[in-house]
C-alpha cells in the first residue's frame, strides 16, 4: 500500500470546498426518504433526506453529519451528485463508489466520471479513513432499500 | 505424498520426553498439538502489531485489524459459510452453544417442543439444552442407539424427529467413541418437518472435510485448540438470516451502535454477537491453524486417520478378550478415536501405566456421562490420533496396553 | 530506582518503526503491549506442555493443569482475594460483567430496584444493566457530574444511592477521560443501605495497587489485554458466598459434577462458571504478566505514571486556547489518560496526523457515548501510557499535536 | 518431584489387601450420616454410611464405591479407620490425611500412626491420582457437616 501523503487529503482543492462550504446542507422538510447514520467505531453522524419528483428521481437533498473532514466531504459531494438521479441509478453510484474505494485501483476514466467524488480516491492510501467515506453512502443505501419498503 | 515424519517436524512438542521416554500423544480429541506456524502466528502478532482492533486509526490497529478479519475469512471458507460475516469469534465450542441456547432458543422454543439429540453429545451439546428445556416447558428427545456396534438406529428415527421437533442438534463426530454419525441424512429429516438443525462439528471439523452447505444447516460450531489452533478462540457458524433476527447475547462495547444511558442499538453481522475486546491473537493463530490443515489438504487428513483407524482396529483385535472396543469396525465410519475398556483394569489404573510409557490417552467419561451409562461402564481409556500420529506410535500404545494387562492380571488391579 | 529504559527493553515491539519512525504508542487504553516474558510463556507451553486440564491421567495434562491453576492463584493474590476459587476466568471484562448480568442479576434484581451507575460507565458496565433493568421492570440511576472537573457530585449522592438501589455498579478508573471515582466512599454508601456492589476495576487494576477488601466489593472485573497480559482472556472476582448461591452461567463439559440426559449436576467453585475448554494457554501468560506487574510493583508503576501525567497536563497547559483537556488537573485523582479535544481538528483527522508522525492515539468514543454527549462532544483525542511510556513520548506528541493545529488551522480543517 | 515406581502402588501388600478385600462393603440400612460422591473428571464413585452409637461414636460404616484401584483402597481403609471415633475425630482424622497427601513430605511417624492409610502416601508421587485418594474423605466430609445440620 503506498504511503499517501497528509496533503492529498488535507490539501486538495476539492475536498477542501465541500469541507469548507458544504452543499445542501439544511434539513429537508417533507422528505419522500430520509436516513441517518453512525460510524459504530467513532461515533460520526450522517443524516440524509431526499424529496423524489414524479418521474421518481432526486429533486431535492438534505444533508447533516458531525464527523470528520473525509465525512463531511463526503456527504456533500454525495449530496450533489445523486441529484436528478432514478433510486437504481442512486444504487449503481453507490456501488461505482464503493469500487473506487475498495476494488482495485481505479483507472483515471473512472475517475473524471465521478467527477468531485473522485478526488475521493486518494483516501485509499489511508486504509483506515475509508470508512469515513463510505458511511454516508451505506446510509444512503440503507434509506433507499428503506423507501422501496 | 504424505510425508508423516515432515508434518512431524513441524511440531516442536512432538520431540519432547516424558520420563525420559518419547512422547506419544494419543488425546487429540482433548486437545491438538500446535504447528510452529501458529505459535509464530502468536509471537509475530505480539512482537509486531498487537493492538485493538476496529476502533483505531494508528497503523498498528489497522494491521491487527485487517489480519484480524482475514482469519475470520478463512474460517468462513473452510466450512463453505457464504460470508465471513456467519462466522461469530467465541472462546470455545462451549460457548458456541451457549449462545445459541441463550439467544435463538429462548426466543424461539415453546412449550411443547422438542429437541432432538444423540445419545453421543458432549455435556456442552446436551446441559445447554437442558436449561432451555426446563425454562421453556419443552423436552429433550434422545435418538436410539443399536446396541451391536453403538451406532444410531437409523430406522426408528421418524419416531424421534417429528412435527414437534423444533431443534436437531447432534454431534457430527462422537469424542467419546468415534463415531460418525449421518449428519446430513438427520439434517434432511429434520428440514423436511422445519426444523432447526444445529451440528456439533467440534471433533469432525478437525479431522474431514466440513461444509455448511453440503450438511444444509442453520448453526455449526468449531474450537480452534481442537484443529491445531490456539486455546481460547471458537466459533460459531450461523445462517445470515437466522442471526439477523436473533437479539444479541453478550452486551457491551464493539456490538452496538449507539449507545445512551436507557438504550442501545446493535452493530451489524458478526460484530453484533462479540462484545468488548476479542481474542485478537487467537482469533489470528487460528487462521494460521486453518492455513496449515489446508495445505496438508482434509481429504489427505482423512485418508492419513482412516489408516491409523484400520491399523490400530486390527491390532486392538487381538486382545479381543480383554478388551472391548466401542463403535464401528469400519473405519469410513468413524475418526481416528479408539475407546475402549477393560474389566481386568480401570482406566486411570490403565492410564497411569501408559503415561509411565510416555505415551498420553485420556481416561474418564469425556465428557459424555450418558454415553458411558448406555455403554454399561463408568469410565473409558480412548487413545485419540491426528494428523501427525504413525503406526508405530499406534503399535507402541497397543504394547504398553498388553504389558499393562499382563500387569494388572497378575493381582494389581 | 525505576528504569523506564530497562522496562522498555523488556518489550519487543517498542523497537517497530511505523512509517520510519520510531513507534510511540499511546493507546495503552485500549490495550497494552506485552513484555517477552509473558510471550515466551506462551511459547513455553504450546512448545512444551500443552494438554487440555483438569481431565488428564498424563504428564503433560499434569503440568499444564498446575501452572494453569497457579495462574489463577496469581490473580486472586494480585487483588487480595480470599482464595483462588474466587476468581472465574472469561474473555475479557465485558463477559465478566455480563456473567453477572445474565446470573446474579437476573436472580436477584426486581420490579421497582434500582441499579446504580455513573456517566463515565464503558458500554460493557452499561448495557448489559439495561437489559437486565427491562427484562426486570427496574431502573438505572446515573450519578451526577460536576461540570468544572467532569468529577463525581460527591454531595449529592445520597439522592441516587438509596434503599431502593439493589446494584452499584461504578467504573474505578475512566478509560474515557482517566478520572478515578472514590470507589471506596460509594461502595459504603452502597453497603450501608444493602446494596451490592460491583467495581469495574478493568481500566484501574492495571495501573495502580487494587485490594478487593480494601474496596469491600462484590464483584470485580478486570481483562488480561490491559495490563500486559494476551487477549482473551479475562477475570471476574466474585465474593465466595455469593458465587456459590449463584447459578451456573455457560453450561456444558468442565462446569457440571454429573449429568444425565435431562438434569445435571453443578461442579465446586471456580469450575461452575467455567464450560468447556479454558483458554489455558492465555491464563497461562495473564499469569506472567502478573509476576512482571508484581516486580516492577504496582505503587512504583503508580508513581511513574502520575509522573507522567503531571508532565503532560503542564504541556498541555501551552495549548489551552486551543484544546480542552477532560478531567481533574490534580494527578493523584486520574490515570495517566490525556483525553482532548479541539475545535479545530476532529479527532479523527488529528489522529490520522499524529500516527504518520509514529504516534498511536485513539480518536472516537472509546466506547462511553454517553459520557461523550456529557461532555458536549461526539469524539476525543486520548493518549493513554502505561509503565513504559517516557516524558519524551509526551513532548513527541504535545510537538506533533501542536503541529497539527497549525496544518489544520491553516485552512485543511 | 520424585518419580513413583509403579510397583510402589500396585504391589504393595496393604493397598492391594483392601482393593481385593474391600472391608465394610455391605450397604448400611438406617444409617445416621449417608453420602455419596464423585469425582467430576471421571465419574468415579463413593458411597459411604454410618450409624453412630449413643455416645456420637461411629459405630457401623458401608462403603460402596465403582472406581479406580486408589478410590477403591481409600474408601476401604477409611471405612476401618473411622470406627469408634466422634466426629470430631473424624474430622481430625481426615485433616491429617489430606496433611499427609498433599503437605510436606510425612515423616515416618505421621505414617506409621496412620496405620493402613500412611500406606497410601506412596500415591504423592502420582500427583494425578491424589484426587482418588481424597474422593472418599471429601465424601465424608461432606456427609458429617451435612449430618451436623
Ligand atoms: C473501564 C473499562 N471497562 C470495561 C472495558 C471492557 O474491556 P474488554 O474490552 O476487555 O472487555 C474497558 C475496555 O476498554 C474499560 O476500559
Ligand atoms: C464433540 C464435542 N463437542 C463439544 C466439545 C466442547 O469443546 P470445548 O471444550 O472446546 O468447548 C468437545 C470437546 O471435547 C467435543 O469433543
Amino acid at each position: 500500500m503506498a504511503l499517501g501523503n497528509l496533503d492529498e487529503i488535507y490539501r486538495d482543492d476539492v475536498i477542501l470546498d465541500h469541507r469548507r462550504n458544504p452543499r445542501n446542507a439544511a434539513r429537508l422538510k417533507d422528505a419522500d426518504i430520509a436516513a441517518d447514520g453512525v460510524n459504530p467505531f467513532c461515533g460520526d453522524e450522517i443524516h440524509l433526506q431526499m424529496r423524489l419528483d414524479d418521474g421518481g428521481r432526486v429533486a431535492e437533498v438534505g444533508f447533516q453529519g458531525e464527523g470528520c473532514s473525509i465525512n463531511q466531504a463526503t456527504g456533500s459531494m454525495l449530496s450533489e451528485a445523486i441529484k436528478g438521479l432514478t433510486l437504481p441509478q442512486v444504487e449503481a453510484l453507490s456501488a461505482k463508489f464503493h469500487e473506487m474505494m475498495q476494488g482495485p485501483e481505479p483507472p483515471d476514466e473512472m475517475l473524471t466520471a465521478l467527477g468531485d467524488l473522485g478526488s475521493l480516491s486518494k483516501v485509499r492510501d489511508f486504509p483506515v479513513r475509508i470508512k469515513c467515506a463510505l458511511l454516508a453512502w451505506s446510509t444512503l443505501e440503507d434509506g433507499v432499500a428503506a423507501g422501496r419498503g | 505424498m504424505y510425508d508423516v515424519q515432515k508434518i512431524r517436524k513441524d511440531f516442536p512438542i512432538l520431540s519432547r520426553k516424558v520420563y525420559d521416554k518419547p512422547l506419544v500423544y494419543l488425546d487429540n480429541a482433548a486437545t491438538t498439538q500446535k504447528p510452529r506456524q501458529v505459535i509464530q502466528a502468536l509471537v509475530d502478532y505480539y512482537e509486531g502489531y498487537n493492538a485493538n482492533v476496529h476502533r483505531g486509526v494508528h497503523a498498528l490497529s489497522q494491521e491487527a485489524t485487517e489480519r484480524y478479519e482475514e482469519a475470520r475469512g478463512k474460517v468462513a471458507r473452510f466450512i463453505g459459510a457464504e460470508s465471513p460475516d456467519e462466522i461469530i469469534w467465541t472462546r470455545n465450542a462451549s460457548e458456541s452453544l451457549n449462545l445459541v441456547a441463550y439467544t435463538w432458543a429462548q426466543e424461539n422454543i415453546r412449550e411443547g417442543d422438542e429437541i432432538v439429540v444423540t445419545p453421543y453429545e458432549h455435556h456442552s451439546n446436551l446441559v445447554p439444552w437442558q436449561k432451555v428445556a426446563r425454562d421453556k416447558g419443552a423436552s429433550l428427545r434422545i435418538l436410539p442407539m443399536r446396541e451391536e456396534d453403538n451406532s444410531l438406529d437409523m430406522e426408528r428415527v421418524d419416531e424421534f424427529i417429528t412435527p414437534r421437533t423444533k431443534l436437531l442438534a447432534v454431534v457430527h463426530m462422537s469424542n467419546g467413541i468415534g463415531i460418525i454419525n449421518p449428519v446430513e441424512e438427520l439434517a434432511r429429516r429434520a428440514r423436511a418437518v422445519g426444523a432447526t438443525v444445529l451440528i456439533d462439528a467440534t471433533q469432525s471439523a478437525p479431522h474431514l472435510p466440513v461444509d455448511v452447505q453440503g450438511l444444509d444447516c442453520d448453526f455449526l460450531t468449531l474450537s480452534g485448540h481442537k484443529m491445531l489452533g490456539p486455546t481460547g478462540i471458537g466459533a460459531l457458524y450461523g445462517r445470515r438470516e437466522i442471526l439477523e433476527r436473533m437479539e444479541p447475547f453478550l452486551r457491551g462495547g464493539e456490538m452496538v451502535l449507539e449507545v445512551w444511558y436507557d438504550r442501545a442499538t446493535w452493530n451489524d453481522l458478526p460484530m453484533k454477537f462479540e462484545a468488548g475486546t476479542p481474542n485478537i491473537a487467537d482469533a489470528i493463530g487460528f487462521g494460521a491453524a486453518i492455513d496449515y490443515l489446508e495445505a496438508v489438504g482434509m481429504e489427505n487428513v482423512r485418508d492419513h486417520e482412516i489408516a491409523l483407524t484400520a491399523h490400530a482396529l486390527e491390532a486392538f483385535k487381538e486382545l479381543e478378550e480383554e478388551i472391548d472396543v466401542f463403535g464401528p469396525r469400519d473405519p469410513e465410519r468413524r475418526g481416528a478415536i479408539i475407546s475402549f475398556h477393560s474389566d481386568i483394569v480401570h482406566p486411570h489404573d490403565l492410564g497411569t501405566f501408559l503415561d509411565r510409557d510416555g505415551i498420553a490417552v485420556r481416561t474418564g467419561h469425556h465428557c459424555t456421562m450418558p454415553l458411558m451409562r448406555e455403554l454399561g461402564v463408568i469410565a473409558t481409556a480412548r487413545a485419540s490420533c491426528y494428523l501427525y500420529n504413525t503406526e508405530e506410535e499406534i503399535d507402541a500404545l497397543v504394547d504398553s496396553v498388553k504389558r499393562a494387562l499382563r500387569y494388572f492380571s497378575d493381582g494389581a488391579g
